[in-house]
């Protein structure tokens, strides 16, 4: 009986993943908005199909969507939530107009988010080497 | 020239039939997350592989057994049992990462999502073991796999820094992050020691009529074949490093690791992508299907052979069309391929000292192997490889909690 | 000879070199002051599980009884038709009389010969 | 006369007339006739187990290493176990006379 219930209980703990470190979420973020502008980059010389950037933008911009929502709960020590938190919806905002004209078949438009997406990532980047630096 | 075409093909099979999801997206891991870092991993897994593809060959060109069957003659049912039990669960999470990348590979190129492909996928690979012969299912998927040879020229073609490379083959321990450092490098070791290929490939050499004459080509296979095999792993190893890491990309989903070959290739790298996870998935998927079916079969003594009609061998057709069928359901519930592919690696990893300690007996049982049985460099190999699986099981555990 | 290591659990092969099955397990007769003899060899079912667990072999009885070629005892094939004790064990009888192939014949005929591509099982 | 499962008898624990532990059998030599197998002997002890494994050439070293202390075996003849109780072997002698066999 005993036996059973550790068995039950290791199982638990087996599947039961230990929920990554607000820091390792701040990485995860920095790699989604990295996503986007490799996939955009692709995009825009014509190496990657339609479908899939819209789908890969999307699905960036919905991880980042919860992300954001971690973040805020558990902030990083040493890191201005409220600030990264407007730089990760307005980065997001850039990623779901890109997938837009992405079906608009718009690259000049395209061109343009990306831009800002790019000095974004270069913000974001800046939040994780100084989370990085302060652990 | 019969047997040189035989070997020829031989080395081209494994080469094509050596990738599939585990090891791609536990070596693109590593290479993004770590650069040059963990290539020692990989080096460390593919020598034990070439050693226990080689004894798995020969124990079955010389006693006319596989490894299943000689584990059940000389462990007994009641042991046999638990080993079926532990390899064929995990074989078959393998199963469903496998299925899963077929139908993520189908997904970038159509834009359809994989829960939609999960039926079409199963129902074809079905369709091939149902329809096709042992040769059919070796040769063809492993000549399709060929496609996977790309990940080399991407990697070559991105100017790679080969003395970091190299430095890369010797184990380094990371400062910080070691728990997911260590996670990735079990992954990988569980992704390249993979029981099942040994089953699928002793049951090879009997669906091929290997005997004694077969020992040195056998040995030729294993060692041309797997050290390709190995080099193109690392391939997608470097080729991240290069291309994923220096931008910041994890890759957690199979949307990141579509890119991995794109600044190399553009166009053509996105594309052959896509083909190679579809091709190197589809080889794994009917391999893995193949190894469940026979491990039964030849566990519990009933006729099988992918040659024959489904009705010659009605259990063992029966065994995989259930297998197959159950490993569409996982995905259809949506589960990510990407997590139940580093659950499985994780788990290979921990469940390895139940295939590998009863084969250390049988590659020393005289009534088998007479005097071909292993020598004392065979039998250090075997030691090394049953002593990292179990460190691999006893810190893959705790390591998939922490880490994963 | 040697039974646990030479005989039990040995792939079985009828006079045709047909497979059909594993020796799961081994009637033993004894007596009280005879010596003991194995007078049976037994293939499937019940026997195997009973080597596990007899819970495991009641749940599995309980499953064949729903489900199957109905076979409530294992197939007993007497001792004397041993032919040769090597790598394998060789039978002189003829698999399908012995009723160790019931399963297989079973999903053969009322599983795989329904699905199209099946094939058929020669009939004799 | 009864009938047994002589595959149910591996790893049963065998006591002496004195109800003194001797081992678990492990193996059974056999001898096979045109007629019959007879069983003539049970074979008890981690050494029987080796055997029945066939792993002496992989066994051997550490038996040597440790001067065969740890790898016993008793040979019991037929005429010696009481398997009236399958569950729970017998000898009908004491542990004492039992010879030691290679």
């Amino acid at each position: 009986m005993r036996s059973k219930r550790f068995l039950v209980a290791s199982l638990v703990v087996l599947f039961a993943c230990k929920p990554p470190t607000p820091a390792e979420q701040l990485d995860s973020a920095l790699s989604w908005v990295a996503t986007a502008r490799m996939a955009g980059d692709a995009w825009l010389q014509h190496t990657t199909p339609d479908k899939y950037t819209r789908q890969t933008l999307e699905l960036s911009q919905q991880t980042l969507l919860q992300l954001g929502t971690k973040l805020l709960k558990s902030p990083v020590p040493g890191v201005d939530s409220a600030s990264l938190d407007s730089l990760l919806t307005r980065s997001r905002g850039h990623i779901a107009q890109m997938a837009a004209l992405v079906t608009a078949k718009n690259s000049p438009g395209f061109r343009q988010q990306l831009d800002s997406l790019i000095s974004d990532e270069t913000l974001v980047k800046q939040f994780a080497d100084s989370a990085e630096s302060k652990q | 020239m019969k047997k040189i075409l035989q070997l020829t093909l031989g080395i081209i099979t494994s080469v094509g039939g050596f990738l599939e999801i585990g090891s791609v997206v536990t070596a693109a891991q590593a290479g993004a997350n770590y650069g040059y870092k963990l290539l020692w991993a990989i080096l460390l897994g593919t020598i034990c592989l070439i050693f226990l593809v080689e004894m798995s060959g020969r124990l079955a060109a010389v006693s006319k057994h596989t490894i299943v069957d000689a584990t059940r003659e000389r462990f007994g049912f009641p042991f046999f049992s638990i080993v079926m039990l532990g390899i064929v669960a995990v074989a078959f999470l393998v199963l469903v990462a496998e299925l899963g990348g077929i139908g993520l590979a189908l997904q970038i190129l159509s834009g359809i999502g994989f829960r939609w492909w999960a039926i079409p996928v199963s129902i074809i690979v079905w369709l091939l073991m149902w329809k096709g012969t042992f040769g059919v299912i070796e040769n063809g998927a492993s000549l399709l796999g060929l496609v996977t040879i790309s990940f080399a020229v991407a990697a070559v073609k991105m100017h790679p820094d080969w003395g970091g490379a190299a430095h890369g083959l010797l184990p380094t321990m990371p400062g910080d992050g070691k728990a997911k450092y260590g996670f990735t490098a079990v992954s990988i070791l569980g992704a390249s020691i993979s029981p099942y290929l040994m089953y699928f490939y002793s049951s090879g050499a009997i669906e091929d009529k290997w005997d004694e004459s077969y020992i040195p080509m056998n040995r030729i296979i294993a060692g041309f074949g797997m050290t390709f095999g190995g080099f193109l792993s690392m391939a997608v190893l470097v080729a991240a490093a290069l291309s994923l890491q220096p931008r910041g990309i994890d890759i957690e989903k199979f949307e990141q690791a579509a890119l991995l070959m794109t600044p190399a290739l553009t166009r053509w790298g996105f594309y052959l992508f896509a083909f190679s996870m579809l091709f190197a998935c589809l080889g794994a998927a009917l391999e893995i299907s193949l190894a469940i079916a026979y491990f039964f079969a030849q566990g519990l003594g009933w006729s099988w052979s992918e040659d024959l009609d489904p009705s010659r061998d009605s259990r063992f057709a029966f065994t995989y069309t259930i297998i197959i069928l159950l490993g569409a359901i996982p995905l259809l519930l949506g589960i990510d391929p990407i997590k139940v592919t580093m659950m499985s690696m994780a788990l290979t990893s921990a469940t390895l000292p139940l295939a590998i300690v009863p084969f250390l007996f049988l590659m020393n049982d005289s009534i088998y192997l007479g005097k071909h049985r292993n020598g004392w460099l065979s039998n250090s190999v075997v030691a090394i490889v049953i002593l990292i699986s179990f460190v691999l099981a006893i810190i893959s555990i705790p390591l998939e909690i922490i880490g994963g | 000879m040697k039974l646990v290591r030479d005989v039990l659990d040995k792939k079985l092969t009828d006079r045709e070199d047909c497979e059909m099955g594993r020796v799961s397990g081994l009637v033993m007769q004894v007596g009280e002051r005879s010596q003991p003899r194995i007078t049976h060899i037994l293939v499937g079912g019940k026997t195997l599980w009973m080597r596990i667990h007899p819970w495991i072999a009641r749940v599995a009885a309980r499953l064949s009884r729903m489900w199957g070629p109905k076979r409530d005892e294992p197939v007993r094939i007497p001792w004397s038709r041993v032919e040769s004790v090597g790598k394998d064990v060789k039978l002189d009888v003829k698999a399908r009389d012995t009723g160790a192939l019931d399963w297989e014949l079973w999903v053969a005929k009322h599983i795989i010969e329904r699905i199209p591509g099946g094939g058929k099982q020669e009939e004799e | 006369m009864k009938e047994i499962n002589a595959e149910l008898l591996i790893g049963r624990k065998v006591c002496d007339a004195n109800g003194e532990k001797v081992g678990r059998i492990e193996e059974f030599r056999v001898t096979n006739t045109e007629k019959a197998c007879l069983v003539e002997g049970y074979l008890v002890g981690t050494s029987a187990l080796v055997d029945r494994l066939s792993a002496w050439t992989l066994i051997r070293p550490i038996d040597k290493a440790l001067r065969g202390r740890v790898f016993s075996v008793y040979e019991i003849p037929w005429e010696q176990m009481d398997l009236s109780d399958p569950k729970h072997p017998k000898l009908r002698i004491p542990k004492s006379e039992l010879r030691h066999s290679k």
